[in-house]
């Protein structure tokens, strides 16, 4: 993707935000709200809290891979893009990775927003019909006896992929663990 | 276009900022805001973004689309009167928009049921990837009842479906030149699909 | 790009020239004079100019994307050291480049036989279009025995195939939102059909 | 489709050109034959006279419909995107258009080179999947009960449509009657 010419869209912005602050139909305080929240607040470490407790707490895995939105808002996080999950799991024979083929459809709730890679056209282009390739490109190989499955989030139904617990992560706690997950390892483009 | 070739290999951004200009969080802020305003919903604001030519959406970066995207709907649906206020942000975000209806009548697949997809092309919105027209899979969650995108983004009323998790093998999606150790598995809602 | 959506209405240029600037002449003039070089054929030269990102493809017009695709042959196979000259050029348009060959088998299929074109997704060349994989359609003419693209783009000899006249409904093509009153036929080489 | 900056391609055609000439790779006069032929020579007239042959002809029709090009050949029009030439006949019933999705594939023999519409994006997506809306875009008009023949190019067979003979053409010789046939017709996106 290539980029127009930064300041044009600098100033065609500010010109549309002035106009509709002008006009009484949006709070800049608002608007100042909402960024702070997706800069700040919703981030990568929400689903990586899901996942930690998920590893250390098999009672709340059975809740989070039957019915993960309940299971999710255990643990305070909620909202928008984040209404209807699923979760699933990795497995020594299954790796899950999640893409949006028609838009850019993303788990805002668990992950915050997505990196630009996420919303390019190579990624979704190739995730659906050579998830391999493209697990390559992340440096991530996996044997041929491990099956993937792709998980094209085409409704509002989101995805969280829950990583394979690390083999030495043996006695750490669940905050240490959860410091251990990346963001790329809930998409499924990553592993620990 | 899932499935389309020549785009290059996927290159993720060594530390990305989670925005690359301050305008970028304005649009971000704009959208969010205004879709709050009632004057449309998720599913006519997708469309106002993805109906244009290939070309232009191309070349577009993300929130360049979501701006073109806003200022359409600007203009074809006007200013909201009703204004999101900063003390209602936390509240709105953690309702968010969820799409699970009533049912009104019985899913017609269940878990197991092997379908296939309808070869639909419509001109406007619909949720099917071109990808997945006229393939074998097989139901294996049914996920509820819930508003259904290809009616809604007309913004003649919700029209909600029961919406399936369909699984289907690589090989059936990509033929020979598939992947035939990996599955895909889309979202489709009940009028994309036939018993097979 | 056969029925995809979103590209807009065609509109004819009243009165257009036959070139819209003096750079496309020599373009022309360049893409035929080095074809007849012997460095590479039109297969080839085919993929040089469409294999690229679609953004970029889309983005270009069409001489630009012949400009292109010369550039990259030049770089990628050398400059031909076979030079056409002023005096040889009426004959070698004359002559042209045909591409039928002698058989060295029988056709697999018939006049009136059902087929269905194969899933094929390669990365490399085809002449399958995406709209027309995994669709029913029947014989209608034996074109002959043609130089196979698929082969011939890489480099690697001309392995000529079958090439048929293949018919298919524009409901088998474009399910329901298709018109029922059309039919599209493409010319699809052995490798892409099996019998229906 | 946008142009990119005409003087910055221009400086760049101009530029191959000469180095290919200073390395002896290219005969600049050949450049100049080939513009010459397709800018003066080669054009819709050679489709023109074969259209208005076939309509006085029956022979003539009977063998172009068989097999077009030896057919075409008799009128002394051969060459490059004409080696595997097949014609197409319009009937009350059936409405004939020739369109090439992958490229532009075009019987330059015939027709010359193509317009810029039958090279863009809009015909080559649409002609496929909506013959009868692009039809419209040329002010074409089919009746419910005429069927519509799409003809796409995907290897080297070039295809000519041959119109209906206007009614209002009683009586005219065979040089007026090449005179009537448009460039639109022969591809089908036109009638007389």
């Amino acid at each position: 993707m290539t980029h127009s010419d930064l300041s044009d869209v600098q100033i065609r912005v500010r010109a549309l935000e002035s106009a509709l602050v002008a006009g009484g139909h949006v709070d800049p305080a608002a608007l100042d709200a909402l960024v702070e929240t997706y800069e700040h607040q919703v981030g990568p470490h929400n689903g990586a809290r899901v996942v930690a407790r998920a590893w250390v707490d098999p009672g709340y895995r059975e809740r989070l891979l039957a019915d993960a939105t309940p299971a999710i808002a255990e643990l305070g996080i909620r909202g928008r893009q984040g209404e209807h999950m699923v979760a699933v799991e990795n497995t020594p024979d299954v790796h899950n990775l999640v893409v949006c083929t028609l838009c850019s459809c993303y788990p805002w709730s668990v992950l915050g927003l997505p990196p630009v890679w996420y919303k390019s056209a190579p990624y979704r282009s190739r995730a659906v019909a050579d998830p391999r390739g493209v697990l390559t490109d992340f440096g991530v190989t996996l044997g041929a006896d491990v099956s993937v499955r792709v998980w094209d989030s085409t409704a509002e139904v989101r995805y969280l992929v829950i990583p394979q617990r690390p083999a030495d992560s043996e006695g750490m706690t669940e905050d240490e663990l959860a410091a251990r997950v990346t963001r790329d390892s809930m998409i499924g483009v990553g592993t620990l | 276009m899932g499935g389309v070739h020549g785009f290059g290999p996927v290159v993720a951004e060594v530390d990305e900022p989670l925005f690359h200009a301050e305008w970028e969080k304005r649009v971000l802020g704009l959208v969010l805001a205004l879709g709050a305003g009632g004057k449309w919903n998720i599913d006519i604001s997708r469309f106002a973004r993805e109906n244009r030519p290939p070309a232009e959406y191309l070349s577009l970066s993300y929130y360049e689309i979501w701006l073109a995207g806003l200022e359409r709907l600007l203009e074809e649906r006007g200013r909201p009167t009703r204004v999101l206020a900063a003390a209602d942000v936390p509240a709105t975000l953690a309702r968010g928009g969820p799409v699970d209806r009533e049912p009104t009548h019985e899913a017609r697949f269940a878990v197991g049921d092997a379908v296939v997809t309808k070869n639909l092309n419509p001109h406007g919105h619909t949720r099917l990837p071109r990808y997945a027209r006229g393939k074998h899979g097989v139901i294996e969650r049914v996920h509820g009842f819930h508003v259904f995108p290809d009616v809604n983004s007309t913004g003649t009323g919700e029209d909600p479906q029961w919406l399936y998790l369909v699984r289907f093998s690589g090989s059936e999606l990509f033929g020979p030149d598939g992947d035939p150790g990996s599955s895909v598995s889309i979202d489709a809602f009940e009028p994309y699909l036939e018993p097979a």
